[in-house]
C-alpha cells in the first residue's frame, strides 16, 4: 500500500547505511509527547479494486439530471483530444516550470495560452491563470489599487449584478487590506446597471469600476458609456467576462475610447468540465502598462545560450518567491493543468467553432425562454436582449417548483431568492448548445406540470 | 525525439479548422435580439488547425516536459511524489464530471459524502477540530488561515494585532500571505542548528501578535525541537500558531500539529496527499482548526444529518469568514485526494511519513559520504534536506545553479535551488517516499559525476544543460525584452 | 468533418500544382459507368457532441448487470494505469515496428511481453499475439502439423470439453487445410476428458493432443499422464490455459516428462476489459525446435550498429510479406495493443498479485457454488475439484431461470444446453476477485426466488 | 530526451510490487480443494516493481515511438491517418467495457445497435449485399473470404476450383491466405502501366479457378482501369473475385467494390475506418459479399426486428462459414469504426476519398518536380504512389533503405519500403487526407535535403538515422543469434 518500492532488504541496507537500528529512530528528534501511535479514526486501506466500486456507486449517486443551470459554470461540449492530452503525465504529473530547460512544453503551452487569452479578450498580456473567475475578480480590485495612482481611496464601485459569489469573495478577499466596495443598484425593469446611481458618484475618488459583461442576469451591459465614464473620472475599469462570449461580443480591449485596463474572468466555459464546481481557472488580462502590477505567473519568449528560441518564467520580481511581503499576491501554485485543457480547447474551436458555439447556446436558451414564457405562471423577468442565460419570474415559489423538477431528473436552473428577494420568486435559466430541442421540450413539460401542481396543492 | 515544436499559430491556415467539434453555424436572424453595438467587429486571432494538426502539436509539446510520469524529481518542499491513476480514473467518472456546482443536494449526495468523509479524514490525519476544503492551494489555504487569526482577534474586540512573524526562512507565500491579509510582517532568525531562536521570538511577541506562522519540520528541513516552547511564546503573547502544511508528508501517522499546539492549518493536498501538480496546478489548499477558530471556517462546509449530506448554509456560519471561491473550491482535486487517502488507510498513511524520512536521511548520508556538505550535518533529515555547494562556488566557480542545470543532462530533474534563500548556493532535496532506493543510488552517482566534471572540466558543467530541448536560457533577456504573446512577426 | 485540413487556397493550390482543374479530375482514370454520385445510404455526419451523446445512450442499454459469465472471459479488476498508458498516442496510434530505429518503445515492449508469457507458460519462446485465444488454439493446430515430420495424418485430438467455440474456430480456419480433429469425449461424472477413449487410439497416427486446463467446465484434467500419453505416441501436445490460472497450476511447460510442446490461450483475463467480446488477444508459447514452424511476429533482441542494444522485428522469414504462399500463416496485424495492456497488467500484478488473483477467484467461486448449492433444485454436475468456474445443474429449465435472473440485474451464467444437451438444464458459473459477498448473497437470493416461480408457474 | 530505457526486469527487486492493485491474500485453506500434483511449484518469474516504475518505465518507452499522434506516418498501404479521440473515448464509456460476450440480448442493445447500423452502413459504402463483422483483421478478413469462395464452389459441387489468381504485386497476405485456404496460389503478371496483364488473366483462368485476389487501386497505387474486363474473364471463366480492401480508402464515396464486379471484399476498419494501428493491431476486417455469398457469411451477425436488436443464430444460417473468434472479433475496434463513420457521414465518406487522392498526386508531383522517380510517372496516382530509388542505388550506391533511416532523422516516418516487390528500390508513399499540406512540402524538402546529403556526403545517409534511440539495427545478428526473452545474465 502507500505506493512505497521498498523491500525488506531496501530497509535493512538503508537504516545501515543512515546508522540507525529501526525507522522509528529516524524520528527522535521529534518529543517524544507528541508521537502518536497511530490514526484510529482512518478508516483501513482499500485496494484500487475496492476504491473503483466504491467511487463508481457514489458517482451513480450523483447522475441522471438535465441540467439548465448556468449562473457562472456552463454545460459545453468538450472535444475528447482535451482531456486525452491534458491527463498525459507529462502535463499531468509535472510541477511548475522552475526549470525552464526541462518544461518547455508547459512553458510554450503557456504561452500559447496567453497569446490565445490576450487576443480573445482584446488585451495586451495575460497571466498565466487565477484560481478561479471569483479569485480573478478580487485580485483585479488589488492590482487596480496599486496601478491606479491618481486614486487614494481604494475604493471599487461593484454592480449588484456581477454575480453575488463574485462579489462576497471580492470582499472576503481584500477586506483586510481596506478596499471598499460599494454596490450600484440595478434597474429593476432592465436587469442593468443603473446609470443614475453611478452619476451621483460623478466627483468622487473611485479606483476602479468593475463592469460584467453579461451581467449575472445574463443581461448586457452598456459597456462603452461606462467605461467612458470610468476612465473621465480618473477610474480604472476592471471588465469580468465570460470567455464564451467574447466570441460574439465586444472585447473588453475595445470598450469604449480606451478599452479596460484590466479583464478577468471564468475560464470554465472553454472545455473544463463542471466538475462540481472545480477545478476551474481565472484568467487575467491587462494593458502592457500595467504588467508589473499583474499577480501570477507569466511566461516569457527569450533565447538560450545558442541564439535559440525557448521560454521561461518571466517578470518573477513581482512574485512571492522573489518580493515575498511585498509581491502582489500570493499566489503560487495556480491552476495550470486547467490551462492546457483551455488551450486545446481554444485550439480545437478557434474563433468560429467559439463563435458557434456561442450563437448556438444563445439561440437554444431563446428557444427554452419562448418555450417556457408560453406556460401561464412563467414570464421573462427583464426586459431587453439576454446571452445564453435568462431570468423568469414564476407564479409560484421557485424553490419547490425547482424540487419537482428535480424530482423528474431536471435541473431547472437556480432560484434566485437568496440573492436578490426584491425579485420573488424568479429562476436564473440556462441552455447550451448541448440541449436538443427535445431537452426543451422535456423541461416545458414538467415545468408546466409542476406549476400546475403547485397550483393544485 | 523532437526538440522543437513550433507555435501554434504557425500552423494556422485561414478557414482550416476542427470543424467536427463545432455545432452547425446559427442563423444571423437567431442573434438579431443582440445589438449591433455591443457585437465583436472582428473574429478574434485564434489558431485556425486541424484536429490532428492540435493532438501532434500538444502532444509533442508534453514530451518536451520532465514530470513524475518519467523522471526522479527531487524539488524539495514540493513532495513530487507518484500521482496514483486510479485517483483521476475516478474522479473523472461521467457523473462527477457533469455535475453542476448549484445542482440540487439530491443529485449531489455521492459526491458530498466524500467532502464529509474527506473533511473528518483530514481533521483526524492533522488533530483538528474542524476542516474545510475550498481553499484552491496552499497559499489560499495560508489566506483563510491568517484571515480566521484575524477575525478571531477581532472577534474578541482585539483589533491591534496585525503582526505575524514569520521565521527567515519561510516560503515566500507565508510573509506574501501576512500582507493579502493587511498584516505586517516580522522576520525571526533561526539558531546554527536550524530551530526557531527562541530569545528573537521572545522578543517578537507582544500585543501586536496576531500569530506565527511555521511549518514543522521547517523549510530548512529538520524538525522543530521547540515547538513546545514556541507555542507557549506565541500563545501565551495572546498569539495564534498557523501550520504551513507544506510539510506534512514528512510527519503524516507520526506526530500531529493540533498536538504540538497549532491552532490552525493548511495542507497542500497536491503535496502530502499527491494530487497532481499540472504543471504548476491546480492543488488544493484545505485548512483545519482547532477550537478556537471553529466558527471563523470559510465556507461551503460539507455536512452530515442522519443518512443525508447537505452543503452547511452561510446563514447558519455567521462568523464565518465567508466564501473564497466561486463554488466548491477545487472539488476534483479534494475527490482525487479522497481517493488516495481512502487507497493509504491508516496503515499507508503512517508509512508514508516513515519512508519520506527513510528515503531523505539515506540519500542525505549517502550524499555526505560522497563529500558534499549539508546545510545542518548534526540533524535528522526530515522528508528533505539542504545540501550547500558554497565550497564549490568558491573553489570552483561551480554553483548550484550549475549542478542544477547539469543535473538534467544525467536525466534527472533538479532539486529546488537558492531556497531557502538563508543557506547560500542550496539544493532543497525531497526525494519522497515512492521512490525506490535505486534511483537514489543513481541520483548520488550523477551527483558525484558532476562533481568530477566540476572539478576536471567546469565547462561542461557551467554551460548544461545540453542534451535538453534548449540550452541555458536568457531570463534576463526574457524580462527585459518582453516577449509574452505571439505575434505574427515574432521571431521563431 | 472527415478531419480534413484543407483550406480552400490549399486545393486551389494543390490543383494547380498537379495540373488539373477539379477534384474529379484525380478520378479520370476510373470508368466513367462505374463512378457513384454519393452514399445515400449513409446519415448525415453528426458532430462529436452528437456523436457522444448517441454513444452514452446507447451505453446506457448495456449497463446494470452483476455478472457471473466466465465461459472463456473473466471480469477482472484492471489498475486504471494500464489502460492510461496503453490509450497514449505513441502506443494507440503507431504501426506495426516495421521501422525499428522509430519504434523501440512499441519492440521493448513486445519483447517484455514475450518474456513474461514465456515465464507464466514455462515455455522457451512467445510470439507477438495471436488474434484471441481460438484463433491461437487454430494456428496451433495448423503449426503442430508442420512441427510434428514423423505424422503424416494431420490428426487432431480434441477434448469435448475444449471451449466449443475453440473447437468450431480450429475446425473452421483448418479444414481446407484437410485436418482432421476428433473429438474425445468426457466422463459424465467428473465432467474431464475420458482416457478410455483416449486408449482407443493408442497405435494410430496421431498429430497433436488439444488438453485445455482447466477445461470449459472448470475441471482439472491430469495433464501430466495425458502430455506423457501423447508424447510416448508420437503426438505433439497443445496446451490451452487461463493465463490467469497458471499463477496457481503447473505451467504447460512442466506437463509431463518432457512438458508441451506448444502452449496458447486467451490474454483477455490480463488486463483487458470484456468488451463485449473482444478485442482480445491470443497468446502463443513453443519450444525453442519449433520457433521457426510459429505463426506470427517475434522480436529479438540485436545490436546497433555502434554496439549498443536494441530491439527489432526477427525470423521475418517465417512471415507473408517474405514468405507469401509458403508463409507460417496469413496473420499480419495482430493485437498489439492488448499486449501492450497485458504487458503493463503482468508488471503490476507480478507473481504475487497473479497469485492473489487467482486464488481470490476461485474463493469467491468456491463461496458462490455453496451458497447455490444449499438451494433446492441446485446442485455441482461434477465431482472434483474446479477452479473459478463450475457448472450446476438446474431442476428447471436454465433459459427461463437465467431470464429472470437477467430481469433483477444478474448475468447468472451460460446456459450449456445448446452446447452439452446432454447435461441437461445446467449452467457454467464463475465469480472473480471483483465479486462481494453481497453480490453472491444478491445471486443466491435471486436464483431461489427465479426457482421457486419457475414452480409455481 | 531520454534515449534508453532499462529492460522491465530490470528494475525488480524481491518483494517489491504494487500491492495497491492486488486482492488480500487468501488462506492456502481456500485452496485447498486443488490437487498438490496440478499446483504450481515456483512462481513464475514477473517483474516485481512499484506501480510508479511501472508507470514510468512504460511512459518513457512509449515516447520511443513514431506515432500518427507525434509524426508524419506516410506508410504506404497502411493508411496513418489520425485516429479521431473521441473514437476512443466513447468506445470506452464504462457499460460497453464491461459488457461480457455472452451477456444476455436484453442487456445488449446498445452494442447490437451500433453493430447493425455498423453492417448496414459498410453495405452501402463497399455496394455488397450483406456484411459480417468478426474478423479481426484484413487478412483474417481475406481468410473469411476465400473461405467463401471455396464453400461456394462446393456448395454447387465444384469441388475441383482450388486455385486463387493474384497479380504479382499482392500483398503477401493474399497468397498466403490462399495457401491457409487449402489453395493453390497462381502469380500473374501486370503490364508497364501497372494494369493487369489481361492475356496472362485470360491464359489463367479455368476450371480450376476458385477466384482471383485484387485490390483497386492496386498496391502499385494505381486504379486497375481493365476493372471490367477482369471481372467479366473470372466470372466467365466460374470464378470469383475477391477485393482486397485495404485501398478503400482511395475510392471512398466515388466507386464501389460492388458496382466493380466484385463478389467478396474485407475492408481494414483500421485503415479506411481510422481505428488505430496500436503498434500492431487490433485491426477489424469485416467482408462483405454479393448475392451469390450471401448464405456463406460468418457469424455471429446483428440482425434487427421491429424495434430490437439480436443475434443471429447459428442454426439460421446453416450454409456459413461459421464462427471464426471465441466471441464477437474485435468489437471495441468495431465501435470506434462505427463512431468514425457517423462522424463523417455521408458528406465526409465521399471527402475522405477526395483528399486522400488529392494528396497523394500533390505529393507525387511535387516529388516529380523535385527530381525523383515516379514508377508509374504516367498513371494518376490513387491515395498512394511508388517512388523508385533505382537510379540512386545504382549511381550513389544509396539505397531506399538508406533514405527511409534517414527520414527518421528529419522527424518523418519511413514509408514502405521494398514493396511491392517488383519494384525495385521503391517507396510506396501514402500521405493520407488528414495531413496538411504545409506537413507534405516539408516532407519533399526533407527528401530532396536527403538526395543532396546524398549526392555529396552519402555517408551520412548510409549510416543513418543518427538521432534515434539506437543506430541503424543488426537484423542478421537478431535472426543468428535469438535472444527472444530477457535473462538475467543477458548483456544490456
Ligand atoms: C513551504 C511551502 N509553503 C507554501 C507553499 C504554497 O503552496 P501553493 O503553491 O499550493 O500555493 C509551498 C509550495 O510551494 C511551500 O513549499
Ligand atoms: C494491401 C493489403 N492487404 C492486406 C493487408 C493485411 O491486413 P491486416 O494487416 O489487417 O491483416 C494489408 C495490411 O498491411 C495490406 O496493405
Amino acid at each position: 500500500m502507500a505506493f512505497i518500492p521498498h523491500t525488506r532488504a531496501d530497509v535493512e541496507a538503508m537504516l545501515r547505511t543512515i546508522g540507525v537500528a529501526r525507522l522509528e529512530d529516524l524520528f527522535d528528534e521529534i518529543p517524544a509527547g507528541l508521537k502518536i501511535k497511530g490514526l484510529d479514526r482512518i478508516p483501513e486501506a482499500l485496494n484500487e479494486m475496492q476504491v473503483g466500486r466504491l467511487m463508481s456507486e457514489r458517482a451513480r449517486c450523483d447522475g441522471g439530471l438535465t441540467s439548465f443551470l448556468g449562473a457562472g459554470a456552463y454545460e459545453h461540449h468538450i472535444p475528447s483530444a482535451v482531456w486525452a492530452i491534458t491527463t498525459r503525465g507529462e502535463f499531468y504529473s509535472a510541477y511548475t516550470p522552475y526549470q525552464a530547460e526541462a518544461s518547455q512544453g508547459t512553458l510554450q503551452m503557456i504561452y500559447e495560452f496567453q497569446t490565445m487569452i490576450a487576443r480573445l479578450t482584446g488585451m495586451d498580456v495575460s497571466n498565466a491563470s487565477m484560481y478561479d473567475g471569483a479569485s480573478a475578480t478580487a485580485e483585479a480590485a488589488l492590482m487596480a489599487v496599486r496601478a491606479n495612482r491618481r486614486s487614494r481611496a481604494a475604493r471599487i464601485l461593484v454592480p449588484s449584478t456581477l454575480h453575488p459569489h463574485y462579489r462576497r469573495v471580492a470582499l472576503n478577499t481584500t477586506h483586510n487590506q481596506g478596499l471598499r466596495f460599494e454596490e450600484i443598484p440595478y434597474v429593476r425593469e432592465s436587469g442593468t446597471l443603473d446609470p443614475a446611481a453611478l452619476e451621483s458618484l460623478a466627483g468622487e475618488d473611485v479606483t476602479a469600476l468593475v463592469i460584467q459583461q453579461p451581467n449575472f442576469f445574463g443581461r448586457l451591459e452598456d459597456v462603452d458609456a461606462l467605461t467612458d465614464w470610468a476612465h473621465a473620472r480618473g477610474a480604472l475599469v476592471i471588465a469580468v467576462v465570460n470567455p464564451m462570449s467574447l466570441a460574439l461580443f465586444k472585447p473588453p480591449g475595445r470598450w469604449g475610447t480606451k478599452g479596460v485596463d484590466i479583464a478577468v474572468g471564468e475560464g470554465q466555459p472553454l472545455g473544463v468540465p463542471l466538475s462540481g464546481g472545480g477545478p476551474y481557472f481565472g484568467f487575467m488580462t491587462a494593458r502592457m502598462e500595467h504588467v508589473r502590477q499583474m499577480p501570477g505567473r507569466i511566461v516569457g519568449r527569450t533565447l538560450d545560450s545558442a541564439g535559440k528560441g525557448g521560454f521561461t518564467l518571466t517578470l518573477q520580481a513581482r512574485e512571492q518567491h522573489i518580493r515575498r511581503a511585498k509581491a502582489t499576491s500570493n499566489i503560487c501554485t495556480n491552476q495550470g493543468l486547467l490551462m492546457t485543457a483551455a488551450t486545446i480547447y481554444l485550439s480545437l474551436m478557434g474563433a468560429e467553432g467559439l463563435k458557434r458555439t456561442a450563437a448556438a447556446s444563445h439561440a437554444r436558451t431563446r428557444e427554452l425562454v419562448a418555450l417556457l414564457t408560453r406556460i401561464p405562471g412563467v414570464r421573462a423577468a427583464f426586459q431587453g436582449p439576454f446571452f445564453h442565460e435568462c431570468v423568469l419570474q414564476l407564479s409560484r415559489p421557485a424553490a419547490g417548483v425547482l424540487r419537482s423538477l428535480a424530482a423528474r431528473g431536471i435541473a431547472g436552473g437556480l432560484d434566485l431568492a437568496p440573492y436578490y428577494p426584491e425579485l420573488g420568486s424568479a429562476i436564473l435559466t440556462c441552455a447550451t448548445e448541448t440541449k436538443t430541442t427535445a431537452d426543451l421540450e422535456r423541461y416545458a413539460l414538467a415545468l408546466g406540470d409542476a406549476l400546475n401542481a403547485a397550483q393544485a396543492a | 525525439m523532437a526538440l522543437t515544436e513550433r507555435v501554434i499559430y504557425e500552423y494556422s491556415a485561414p478557414g482550416r479548422g476542427a470543424a467536427d467539434q463545432w455545432p452547425a453555424p446559427t442563423g444571423e436572424a437567431e442573434l438579431s435580439d443582440l445589438p449591433a453595438a455591443l457585437r465583436r467587429a472582428e473574429a478574434p486571432q485564434l489558431p485556425e488547425v486541424s484536429e490532428l494538426d492540435v493532438v501532434r502539436h500538444f502532444t509533442r509539446l508534453s514530451q518536451l516536459n520532465f514530470s513524475i510520469d518519467t523522471h526522479f524529481y527531487p524539488l524539495g518542499s514540493c513532495t513530487m511524489k507518484y500521482n496514483p491513476k486510479a485517483c483521476n480514473q475516478y474522479a473523472m467518472l461521467p457523473e462527477f464530471l457533469a455535475r453542476h456546482p448549484l445542482a440540487p443536494e439530491s443529485h449531489g449526495q455521492g459526491f458530498l459524502a466524500c467532502m464529509y468523509e474527506l473533511q473528518e479524514m483530514l481533521k483526524e490525519v492533522t488533530g483538528m477540530q474542524g476542516v474545510a476544503l475550498s481553499p484552491m492551494a496552499g497559499a489560499h489555504g495560508e489566506f483563510a488561515g491568517v484571515a480566521m487569526i484575524r477575525a478571531y482577534h477581532r472577534a474578541r474586540g482585539d483589533d491591534a494585532r496585525n503582526e505575524i512573524i514569520v521565521p527567515e526562512a519561510a516560503h515566500g507565500t507565508n510573509p506574501a500571505t501576512a500582507t493579502m491579509c493587511g498584516c505586517v510582517v516580522r522576520e525571526i532568525p533561526v539558531d546554527t542548528q536550524g530551530d526557531v531562536d527562541l530569545d528573537a521570538l521572545r522578543a517578537a511577541v507582544g500585543p501586536q501578535t496576531a500569530g506565527i506562522m511555521l511549518t514543522n519540520p521547517s523549510t530548512l528541513g529538520v524538525f522543530e525541537r521547540h515547538i513546545e516552547a514556541v507555542a507557549r511564546i506565541v500563545h501565551d503573547a495572546g498569539g495564534l500558531l498557523y501550520y504551513d502544511g507544506a510539510n506534512l508528508n514528512a510527519i503524516l501517522g507520526k506526530v500531529r500539529p493540533g498536538d504540538m499546539g497549532f491552532d490552525v492549518i493548511h495542507m497542500n493536498l497536491h503535496k502530502t496527499f499527491s494530487t497532481p501538480h499540472g504543471g504548476g496546478g491546480p492543488g488544493a489548499g484545505a485548512v483545519g482548526v482547532g477550537e478556537r477558530l471553529l466558527p471563523f471556517l470559510p465556507v461551503p462546509l460539507a455536512a452530515k444529518e442522519g443518512e443525508r449530506y447537505r452543503w452547511v448554509s452561510e446563514a447558519e456560519r455567521p462568523q464565518s469568514i465567508g466564501r473564497l471561491s466561486a463554488f466548491m473550491g477545487n472539488a476534483g482535486v479534494l475527490l482525487r485526494a479522497y481517493i488516495y487517502m481512502r487507497l493509504l488507510g491508516r496503515e499507508g498513511m503512517q508509512k508514508v511519513g516513515e519512508f519520506a524520512t527513510l528515503n531523505a536521511n539515506y540519500l542525505l548520508q549517502r550524499l555526505k559520504d560522497a563529500g558534499f556538505d549539508a546545510a545542518y550535518p548534526r540533524r535528522r533529515a526530515s522528508h528533505e534536506f539542504i545540501v550547500t555547494l558554497r565550497r564549490q562556488a568558491r573553489e570552483l566557480n561551480v554553483t548550484a545553479m550549475d549542478f542544477a542545470k547539469r543535473l538534467l543532462d544525467y536525466g534527472f530533474h533538479a532539486p529546488t535551488t537558492y531556497f531557502p534563500l538563508l543557506v547560500p548556493e542550496c539544493l532543497l532535496i525531497e526525494p519522497t517516499e515512492t521512490e525506490t532506493r535505486e534511483v537514489l543510488d543513481a541520483f548520488v552517482a550523477a551527483l558525484s559525476q558532476i562533481q568530477k566534471e566540476a572539478e576536471q572540466e567546469p565547462g561542461r558543467v557551467t554551460s548544461a544543460p545540453h542534451t535538453m530541448p534548449v540550452r541555458r536560457l536568457d531570463d534576463v533577456r526574457a524580462a527585459r525584452q518582453l516577449d509574452l504573446t505571439w505575434k505574427p512577426t515574432a521571431p521563431s
